[in-house]
């Protein structure tokens, strides 16, 4: 035996399957759940409506949505603004993928928890938490100063991927709290973790989605896909559309029109429902556009052509709600300004409150490493308390 | 349940008996790893747990480590207090990342506001014949580590009650326990005696010529060496480090300072070990009562050698004598 | 807005995807590549066929195949007798699963290279490896003391999932050498990485799935699904049937029978010549069941039930090879008994051998750290030899 | 092409013109890690090196740490040089396993006959006003690894040829570049001038009074602390170390021996840092001239901080002024 080739080598896998998926195209494919066009026109989906819920009009939930997204668009710029007034030491823009957020973060229920990346100021909006609070990390003045306990909004983490774990032990331990499943709605509870497309080739990320899968864990893993980490394309990093890589772990996975709210929303509110009824983890891939740069540092007309950020502009997930509000009479022009005088009120607020931030102090440091403190650091910050003040005399 | 108050353990039943006085004593307390549930473990240290505690609270993990420390995480932040194994030392390098930068780093980073009251256990170190990746000593790793504390067990009675400690505490604990101990020695343990508190070295043998600094499996070589030195007129005070992080240093400097001389004995690579932090300390806080150099046996700078060659290649009775010899003759 | 649940909740993720899959049976489920049945019986398969490669007759490379099987449980059984005589400190058997092996190992060609776990006894059998060398690693020895270029099978390795990344970028060098897709049978070469199911759980065994999919790499994933993890049933990997990881991933997965030497035979080239083609990477799941304990200090009792054990031992992967060959008069008796007569010659060979194995000398580990030695070792060295030395006088 | 034999260099620059030599004298050296293609790194320390060698050897990699060092590995075994870039220190732990248990080791566990001749590149260090994770000083856990090689570069000039010496070297090789002095000082490169072996510590200012031992980042601190320590009459000698892992003892040896006096200084964590073994072998080898304890100093024992901070929790001149100060006084 040689193990020469047999006759019809490669027979036997079928059609190659990166050919079946197709590349994953700039409009997201034909699996792209959408509800509202770039155009702004509504359009039904065979198997996800908008549904606000109970006792809440349907207008009234797309003008919320809408001023959600002013607000988090108006937080994102005047940041960037900060940044580049030396304010901030380098800020995270979330332009573009503000459908998205808000989509997830407005279908969650208090008693939902979220795990963050560093780019989620939307989810933190819709959570309630003071985007001043979010400041805090990108001027160097903290790595995050709110309780993840009061807003079920969990600290940025930046080292990629490593939430989605801890996403999936928590969901682990709402099961054992007896959390999931139980049929009260104001009980069941799930778990959402956020990561972006580049975050998918963590080995992290990918056990996750085992353990989930493994434990059934009630959790929601929502990955933007805003087509670059840094400077590397989708591609690098996939070569089937990202939520097939759901397929493979035994859970479902959809691809949701990032830029739309409210296919964002309805999408993302099936997948929580299923995992607070203990149906499981699910695979949301909004499928959107980093429109600005991966942060004020990143230069990205080094790697990305211009004519594909202007192509995506025409799917401004904020215009198209305007659109749709607009021309179907569902708001004046009283609520497009009030929403707009709101805006420029949060951004005095942010450039204000982002300069009064108190700077930490260096003692601190030393408090905050242990529950308990340990003698030998108590030791090290004596000394360098004796040390700070050796230079008051000097004064 | 521990029924009587005293009875004759190995390090394998303290550990065990302990890990169920703590489930016992907290509903929070969940133990997660490979093998853990049915098996027991591969060295039984959960063994009868699972089916005592059911396998909501005894878990029974996917093959991967980065994942059971990571999602260990979770559960501490949703109010557990979770007790990882990790099946070998070798075997806890996939899951560094998420205990240098999640682990460590989450009480700080949240500024309190997140504990992580988190065991993460670690059999550790050689002499048990096994092959590669299965004789590790990784702790000076950890203790360079903020955040992190480090403790290192010895014996039965400790493993039962350091155990049950380092679950109480709020910190995440790495947990050292000396494989080749396991099944070795067996000592009596007396329930009802309150145990000395978790970060605190203790003198395990008293001497005036020369101190020696141990930890884990090489505190019974060290105690050794000091009987075969006592039959040559050597007079060796032998320490048990216990905790390695924080490092519990009054008990050395004051033998030390009685000694004038001290040898320091690990397993893992003398470059960077734990010798390496003992002695800049003792030399800067000893320094007028050195009569020698702070000297450092432990294991060579190479990778752990094939298993036939580890009783040469691991610090024994012979080379740490040599190193108190060494230090006497300075 | 407060996020109520729609009225369909959980529509529109299609049917419970474990449904659909349904558990991993015991069977292998309708999916199974089958070439030769437990009872000894030929069948067809709509898409692989057994086919040893031109100028070879396949009753010869059938009888090859059985020999292999035979000679390879030798080497296992001889092993874990030298475990039980202290000869070895540990043994991983490979019993059940030499159809698996020997399969895989058959469809490679020269130029092909292997990475191994710690259990590929069988596959290094069909390298060409003197199984003397296998027995190293676990004697204490060494750490495998062969030349990995000499039969283009690398060393054992014992954390779970490493090797499957380095095969992946060994495949990448091979892309670089100009190896692959040039049409040159006797040129272009593949990787092949074998892994068992524990071991697709790992974070560094999904990213090799993403590297070797980003760059099409020339690499067969063999998984032999062995249904354990020492104790771990291999439900707690994954709730569909392993192969399926791959359709995640964007490339062919396949799950064959592991009892069936033709099947996985037939499975691997086709894989294989698909990784030497350029159309890069294919997941192989050889179905099989590992009869013995994980290792020579496992004690399966406290796990799983021998009820398993006996209804697999129906599938043995040799019996069933031995039964067509006799069947069908393939094999004369004089056959078999030559092959007894080889297997009862190398278990004498291998337990001369291994008591002859020479141990280690403390001086070398000093010599092996570096390409290039460093002083401070060289002065370690010199130490360590002078200290031996001072004992030599004393004897 | 480095055409002219001397120009005025950055960090930055001479290790981009030194990688570029690297790939132009061996087809085998490969380049691999996240945004080292188009965008050059997010340093730009690979700035146009894709353009002009190529997507084969220059590679954008998926975003995994593990899964970049773990194929460089199979592609090391394949006969290329790979070497990866880590985007930033806090960034390494995931590919800890790959590094610790696979690259440090596969020469010993293959006796010598699987080379590993990697280069593994860390921006490292603070100093930059960056969010957490991006101002790590992971070195003494590799420099704790045996099988691996660990270095520091300090200057334009080094880093242009310590990347070559370190992508020569048939070792694996732990590259560790001061992110902060990238852009930040110019120096006359001189292609002509033969550079010092790779392995060796160099004495960048002579002095009398006391040694400080420095290295990447803190190089310029101490000379800049020498240089403020000279207006007041004391004599400083500042040693760059240049290679953690060996250290080259030798030059720190004869100068310890003569200004019987020294301080270390490094940004990492000082317990377990790099300054512990030096302590250590400084006390043993020069016992007898030593006038003070070697001291330390370094980031304190907690997470690095908030980056308003940093310049407080850095070791500074001020600091080391203070600890050169105390050895004097001692
Ligand atoms: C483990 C790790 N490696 C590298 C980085 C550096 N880094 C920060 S963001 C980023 C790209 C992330 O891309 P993606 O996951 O798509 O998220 P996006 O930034 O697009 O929202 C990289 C490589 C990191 N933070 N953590
Ligand atoms: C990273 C790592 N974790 C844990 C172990 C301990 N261990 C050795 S074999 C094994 C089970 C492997 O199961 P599988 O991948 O199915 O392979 P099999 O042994 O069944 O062939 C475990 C957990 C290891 N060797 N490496
Ligand atoms: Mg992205
Ligand atoms: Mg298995």
């Amino acid at each position: 035996m040689d193990g020469t080739a047999p006759a019809s080598p490669g027979a036997g896998f079928g059609p190659d399957l990166a050919e079946v998926f197709g590349p994953s195209q700039q409009h997201g494919g034909p699996e792209l759940v959408q509800l509202l066009t770039p155009e702004g026109e509504r359009v039904e989906h065979a198997e996800f409506r908008f549904d606000p819920g109970p006792g809440v009009a349907e207008d009234e939930a797309i003008r919320g949505l809408y001023r959600d997204m002013v607000l988090v668009r108006r937080i994102d710029t005047e940041s960037t603004a900060l940044q580049r007034h030396g304010e901030l030491g380098i800020w995270a823009q979330l332009l573009g993928q503000e459908a998205a957020q808000v989509g997830a973060g407005r279908a969650l229920r208090p008693q939902d928890f979220v795990f963050p990346t560093y780019r989620e100021h939307g989810v933190a909006w819709c959570r309630g938490l003071d985007p001043l609070k979010l400041l805090g990390l990108f001027r160097g003045v903290d790595h995050g100063d709110w309780d993840p306990k009061d807003v079920n909004f969990g600290l940025y983490t930046i080292v990629i991927g490593a939430q989605t774990l801890h996403a999936t032990g928590y969901a682990m331990g709402m099961q054992r709290d007896g959390v999931v499943g139980t049929g009260d709605p104001d009980r069941d509870a799930a778990v959402i973790a956020h990561f972006g497309d580049g975050a998918s080739s963590q080995g992290d990320v990918n056990e996750s989605f085992i353990f989930a899968a493994s434990y059934n864990a009630p959790v929601v893993f929502f990955c933007q896909n805003n087509q670059w980490a840094i400077s590397e394309p989708i591609e690098r990093q996939t070569r089937i559309p990202l939520y097939q890589r759901a397929l493979g772990f035994g859970f479902p996975g959809v691809r949701v029109d990032g830029n739309d709210v409210l296919a964002t929303y309805a999408v993302t509110q099936a997948a929580l429902q299923r995992a607070r009824e203990g149906q499981g983890p699910t695979f949301v891939e909004a499928y959107t556009y980093r429109m600005g740069a991966h942060t004020t540092t990143d230069d990205p007309t080094r790697y990305r052509l211009s004519d594909d950020v202007e192509s995506w502009k025409l799917r401004d997930p904020i215009a198209r709600v305007e659109a749709y509000l607009k021309r179907n009479g569902l708001a004046e022009q009283s609520f497009f300004d009030a929403v707009a005088t709101e805006a420029d009120e949060l951004g005095v607020r942010l450039r204000e409150g982002c300069k009064a931030l108190p700077d930490p102090q260096p003692l601190d440091v030393f408090d905050r490493v242990y529950a308990e403190m340990t003698p030998e650091l108590e030791a090290q910050k004596a000394e360098y308390a004796a040390y700070l003040s050796s230079f008051e005399g000097a004064h | 349940m521990v029924q009587q108050t005293t009875e004759k353990i190995t390090l394998a039943k303290g550990l065990n008996l302990g890990l169920r006085k703590a489930m016992e004593a907290d509903p929070k307390v969940l133990l997660m790893g490979e093998d853990v549930g049915k098996l027991g473990g591969v060295f039984r240290i959960t063994d009868g747990l699972q089916k005592d505690f059911g396998e909501d609270r005894v878990i029974d993990s996917p093959l991967a480590e980065s994942g059971i420390v990571g999602t260990a995480v979770g559960m501490a932040m949703r109010g557990y207090r979770p007790v990882v194994e990790i099946q070998f030392d070798g075997f806890v390098y996939p899951a560094y990342d998420q205990i240098v930068c999640q682990v460590a780093k989450l009480h700080f980073r949240s500024q309190g506001r997140i504990p992580m009251p988190m065991v993460i256990r670690i059999p550790f170190g050689g002499g048990i014949g096994a092959v590669e990746h299965h004789s590790e000593s990784p702790e000076a790793q950890f203790a360079h580590t903020p955040g992190l504390k480090v403790v290192a067990c010895s014996n039965p009675v400790d493993g039962y009650w350091m155990i049950q400690q380092a679950i109480a505490c709020d910190d995440p604990v790495i947990f050292l326990e000396p494989k080749r101990q396991y099944h070795a020695d067996k000592a009596e343990l007396d329930d009802s005696v309150e145990p000395a508190p978790l970060f605190t070295s203790r003198v395990v043998r008293q001497g005036d010529d020369v101190t020696v600094l141990a930890y884990g499996p090489t505190v019974k070589t060290a105690l050794k060496a000091a009987e075969a030195a006592a039959g040559e007129g050597r007079s060796v005070e032998v320490i048990d480090l216990r905790t390695l992080s924080p490092l519990d240093m009054g008990p050395v400097h004051e033998s030390v300072r009685r000694t004038g001389r001290a040898v320091v004995c690990h397993e893992a690579h003398v470059n960077l070990g734990l010798g390496a932090e003992l002695a800049a300390r003792v030399q800067e806080e000893c320094f007028y009562s050195l009569e020698a150099p702070v000297l450092r046996v432990g294991g060579f700078d190479t990778p752990y050698p094939a298993s036939r060659l580890e009783e040469e290649w691991l610090p024994d009775l012979d080379r740490l004598l040599d190193a108190v010899d060494r230090s006497l003759a300075f």
